[in-house]
């Protein structure tokens, strides 16, 4: 049962005013976890909020993991308040996370807002060969930047207001590098979490330069299992002679990394 | 609390009857909670459990309804996963071959469309191997009548249920909606109409607004409310059900924890289920047969059925 | 969040009409869980209701059930006060002068266990200096049909609905039940015996059961759930109701927060009413005006009477 | 609105493995509070549990007030996690406490468990007049007994498995005290909380020595104020004329103090 455990609040630290890092030590033990799994995390002892809530794996730490978290309701509000010693279950590491690349991929990752979160660990794996393009709404929610400059090859940073680096998203940065590049786009494996606007926009460039990448979805999940259905997001149908053009995969299963060219926007 | 030592030696005795099936404790899960099983076989010993109910099936696979499916409330949580299924078929060829392993039997929930679907699913259910009892769900909507839904109209569901108790042999659970002014009567059609025992209850009818878009919180507008919220509910209609019918009753609605299932058997179930608390803890089901177990060597309850319908007495 | 600033002037207008009731919001009190407005009147303002709802009365005073009448559950409560109520003429000599102070309309909410019954509370109550509008509580027991409750049966609503309209030219509202199959046929029945405006939802029938002493833990045994819990079934409801019926809707059932107020109007109520959270925090109804306002502002609406049913557009 | 204010956890310390003493600290105006006055406290943000709960007032402080609770379900367990900073919000002074005595009155005081909380600020108001007879399930559960003797004329201790001092109940300690002074027991006034079959007790014996006695009663509340009709409780009917020998009346409104007399067992 490794991939249902408690977990001790090692530190639970606010980045700015309302993102936290969250350090958990294993209590039980627990399965080696993937870039771009994630994890069902309980917030409360009640029944109010009931669901556990769903964060990406952030960071493999010597004593267990590191989620970080944007508090956004009810439930990371009460995660925030939680202290040093608490005892929380976890459920995970769930879902496929991202794949693995060939020797020769130049990889280059679109992270949007808390969307970092997700491919952090993916940064990591790729020690220093990695094109990071990272974007948030404003300076101050743009994290981890001196970890990040030492893990990517390029950082380009970048924010909605230009109150920090340049002013613009990821999908702009993302389409000025395929310009500047075009010739030599064939290696290159695009790898994105944000929010589904800038993935549906990123999208559409790396489809217009072929260029392959995998997206991670969010959805509403109730399991994080596959038990529930709930959790479903339209993927193209490879099902011959089916006359829909699509089925609902689970993100919390099948997904949340799908292949960006199967997903029906 | 302090365990009373019994002075002789207690056994306590967990199983129980539900018509014809013998289920070595009455603690099942609650269909479309609990998948096909193998997505919780990691978390427990699928052979600790009394019985395994899998996600309703239909004869033809069914999509299902768009997201978002999923909204949480106060206590609860709204779904409306639209009774998405891989089809009677694949479930037979790719799924039971997996639960036939376990020494569990396997309740298999369905539904059609009309009379004649429920009909068919059942005629193509009957006889299988593996499968030990069906749950019909009517609480889905009726092509024939508008998609009212099936289980809200008492002519409609002696029809349905009538013609599914003709095609098989194997126990039938009818499992009731509780969207209905007078439950007791909705159990006595059943129970007439040939029901071996009764499952309630299946989700109230609700629906979240987000005020930001102004737009209902699912895609699909209404969605089905579950888990602690609507347990008062269900104790209420088991308790009602309970006066009313002879037949087993197999209670769930927002059962947490062994004494949430204790207050069901109370109230009148003779097995219960486990539901949305799947989703909150995987390991809720067997958690709970240990805690019926703690509980009966405790009280010296020597069997668990004469716990059921207790709160009826004095 | 950050405060939009409008660049002309917006005065949010929170003025809406229920009927010929005019109120300066749309925030009411539910009925039996504000007393008669003096208990309240140390933590707020009277004068910033819309309205005040007061405990049900009936002819003569009740005694209402045996204790305990109150249980917990998960996000709600069950009560079975029974109706204790001090009778109709006590209301108008010891309560009604101290409302009659405030500059906010007194909605009288009663019932009867006969026809007859409502119609003389109906009588009594009309003409009333102090007395501004009528709520009829559907949702109790009918001592003619066996006790069965006026508020389940369409021909028994009709029938006592019928016979308080002909007593009042008082605004009327008719207070339905929600344990009903279909609600919106219920509504369509009030609306056509004559009633100006609807209010829902009463609490559903629920039940809790004491596993130590394996009896319920109500004295009366079954009792009404509210709170937040029942909120998805009431969202539910009026959304229904509204799309059946044209007069005006009182939402109600688990409004704990400004939030929670607006996604009833959005669902389709032209008011609200705060019940249960009056226990939780006595300012709660106050606090759900100014919020109402401060959502108005940032999100530039200046009537809140264009959002009722907003979630209905598209 | 000095009736419903916010107050800072000041400490929350157990007293043994399920009692604890609250100290809290209003940051608003508070009135002031009455011997068997009780309030509701909130013992947690989300719906879950819903309610607050009532505990008595057990010692005005210089700083706000202080409650003494026992762990007994799921709020009392939110409450003894909750730590030294948490604001809560409550509701009080409630109901009537307990009558103010004449001069010459010998104030017999009887505490059943965790009855003391409601009757010691009444003892600390009778400072050294009053005979206090306080029992126990066991001896780790008699708390204060420093404070106590100091505050009383004299201390009766008892518990039911004889663990600390004499081995019964209050009521059998009432009982002696009544049978050893038989004579004048004109002025004696008996004042009690405790548990619903020790008052019916302590009731007959009063009764049968025509004693004067109030006692504090429970029940299941959601307003506290008066206004639900929940927490009523068989109170014998003055009302002339009425068939039925008693009335419903709020153990939050017209209690939870009453006159031993009247009340309905
Ligand atoms: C696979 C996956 C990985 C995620 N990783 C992270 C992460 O690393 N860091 C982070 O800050 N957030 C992450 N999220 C989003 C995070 O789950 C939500 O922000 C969180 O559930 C909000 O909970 P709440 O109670 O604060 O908000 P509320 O709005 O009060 O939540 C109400 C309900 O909606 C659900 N919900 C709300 N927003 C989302 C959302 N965006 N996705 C899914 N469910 C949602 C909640 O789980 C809950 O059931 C991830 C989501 C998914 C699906
Ligand atoms: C006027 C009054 C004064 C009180 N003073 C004290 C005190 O000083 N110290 C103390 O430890 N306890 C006191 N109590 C009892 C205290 O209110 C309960 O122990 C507490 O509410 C239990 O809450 P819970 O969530 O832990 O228990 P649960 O059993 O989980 O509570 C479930 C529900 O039942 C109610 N409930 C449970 N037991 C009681 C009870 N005995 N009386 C009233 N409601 C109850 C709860 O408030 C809640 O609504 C007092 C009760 C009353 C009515
Ligand atoms: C996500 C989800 C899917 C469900 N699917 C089905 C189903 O396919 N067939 C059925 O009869 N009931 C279905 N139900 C109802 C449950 O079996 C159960 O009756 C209900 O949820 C109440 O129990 P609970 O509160 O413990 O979840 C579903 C419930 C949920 C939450
Ligand atoms: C303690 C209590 C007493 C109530 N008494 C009445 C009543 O006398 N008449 C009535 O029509 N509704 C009564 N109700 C129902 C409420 O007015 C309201 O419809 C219901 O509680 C749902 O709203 P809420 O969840 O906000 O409380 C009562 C509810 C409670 C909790
Ligand atoms: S969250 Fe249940 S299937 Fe994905
Ligand atoms: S608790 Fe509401 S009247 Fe006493």
């Amino acid at each position: 049962m490794s991939r249902y455990f408690r977990a001790e609040i090692s530190a639970n630290i606010p980045l700015n005013d309302n993102h936290n890092l969250l350090s958990l030590t294993n209590l039980d033990p627990m399965d080696e976890p993937e870039p771009g799994q994630f994890y069902m995390v309980e917030v409360n002892q009640g029944y109010d909020p009931l669901l556990k809530r769903a964060f990406s794996l952030f960071r493999r730490t010597a004593e267990g993991i590191q989620i970080l978290y944007r508090i956004q309701g009810k439930g990371t509000a009460i995660l925030r308040n939680l202290k040093e010693g608490a005892v929380i279950r976890i459920l995970g590491p769930l879902g496929n996370g991202y794949p693995a690349a060939p020797e020769e991929a130049i990889p280059v990752i679109l992270a949007g807002g808390i969307g970092i979160a997700s491919v952090f660990p993916l940064i990591e794996r790729f020690a220093g060969k990695a094109y990071v393009l990272y974007g948030a709404r404003t300076g101050g929610d743009l994290f981890m930047i001196d970890e990040l400059r030492g893990l990517s090859k390029e950082l380009h940073l970048c924010t909605d207001d230009g109150s920090c680096s340049e002013k613009g998203n990821v999908v702009g940065l993302l389409h000025s590098l395929c310009a500047s590049r075009s010739s030599c786009l064939d290696h290159v494996k695009v790898y994105a979490c944000g929010p589904k606007v800038m993935l549906r926009e990123a999208a559409k460039v790396v489809s217009s330069n072929c260029i392959k990448a995998w997206f991670s979805l969010e959805e509403h999940m109730a399991c994080g299992i596959g038990a529930c259905l709930g959790c479903v997001t339209k993927i193209k149908s490879a099902r011959p002679g089916e006359e829909q053009a699509f089925e609902y995969q689970r993100v919390c299963k099948e997904g949340p990394v799908f292949d960006a060219e199967d997903i029906v926007w | 609390m302090q365990r009373i030592s019994s002075g002789r030696d207690m056994t306590p005795n967990l199983e129980v009857t539900i018509g014809s099936l013998r289920l070595k404790n009455p603690v099942m899960t609650a269909s479309g909670t609990f998948g096909y099983g193998e997505e919780y076989a990691e978390f427990m010993d699928l052979n600790a459990l009394g019985a395994i109910v899998v996600k309703g099936l239909s004869l033809k696979p069914k999509e299902g309804n768009p997201p978002p499916r999923i909204v949480e409330t106060a206590s609860g949580m709204l779904n409306s996963i639209g009774l998405q299924n891989i089809g009677i078929e694949r479930f037979i060829h790719d799924k039971l071959p997996f639960l036939r392993r376990f020494d569990t039997p396997v309740v298999v929930n369905f539904f059609g469309d009309s009379v004649d679907e429920y009909a068919a699913a059942t005629a193509r259910l009957d006889g299988i191997d593996g499968i030990h009892a069906l749950e019909m769900n009517i609480s889905c909507p009726n092509k024939q009548a508008g998609w009212a839904v099936f289980g809200t109209d008492p002519k409609v569901t002696c029809e349905v249920v009538g013609a599914v108790r003709k095609r098989t042999s194997l126990p039938l659970i009818v499992k009731l909606s509780p969207n209905v002014t007078d439950i007791a009567l909705m159990a006595r059609v059943a129970e007439d109409s040939g029901a071996d025992a009764l499952s309630l209850i299946n989700t109230l009818t609700g629906m979240a607004i987000d005020i930001r878009t102004r737009r209902p919180k699912l895609a699909n507008i209404r969605g089905g409310l579950s888990g602690p919220a609507i347990k008062p509910v269900a104790i209420r209609m088991i308790y009602d059900v309970f006066r009313a019918v002879k037949i087993p009753i197999i209670g769930m609605g927002g059962i947490m924890n062994a004494g949430d299932a204790l207050e069901f058997m109370m109230a009148g179930a003779s097995a219960v289920a486990v539901g949305t608390a799947n989703f909150i803890n995987p390991r809720t089901a067997v958690e709970v047969v240990a805690g019926l177990a703690t509980f009966m060597e405790r009280e010296q309850v020597k069997e668990i059925r004469s716990l059921t319908g207790a709160a009826h007495a004095g």
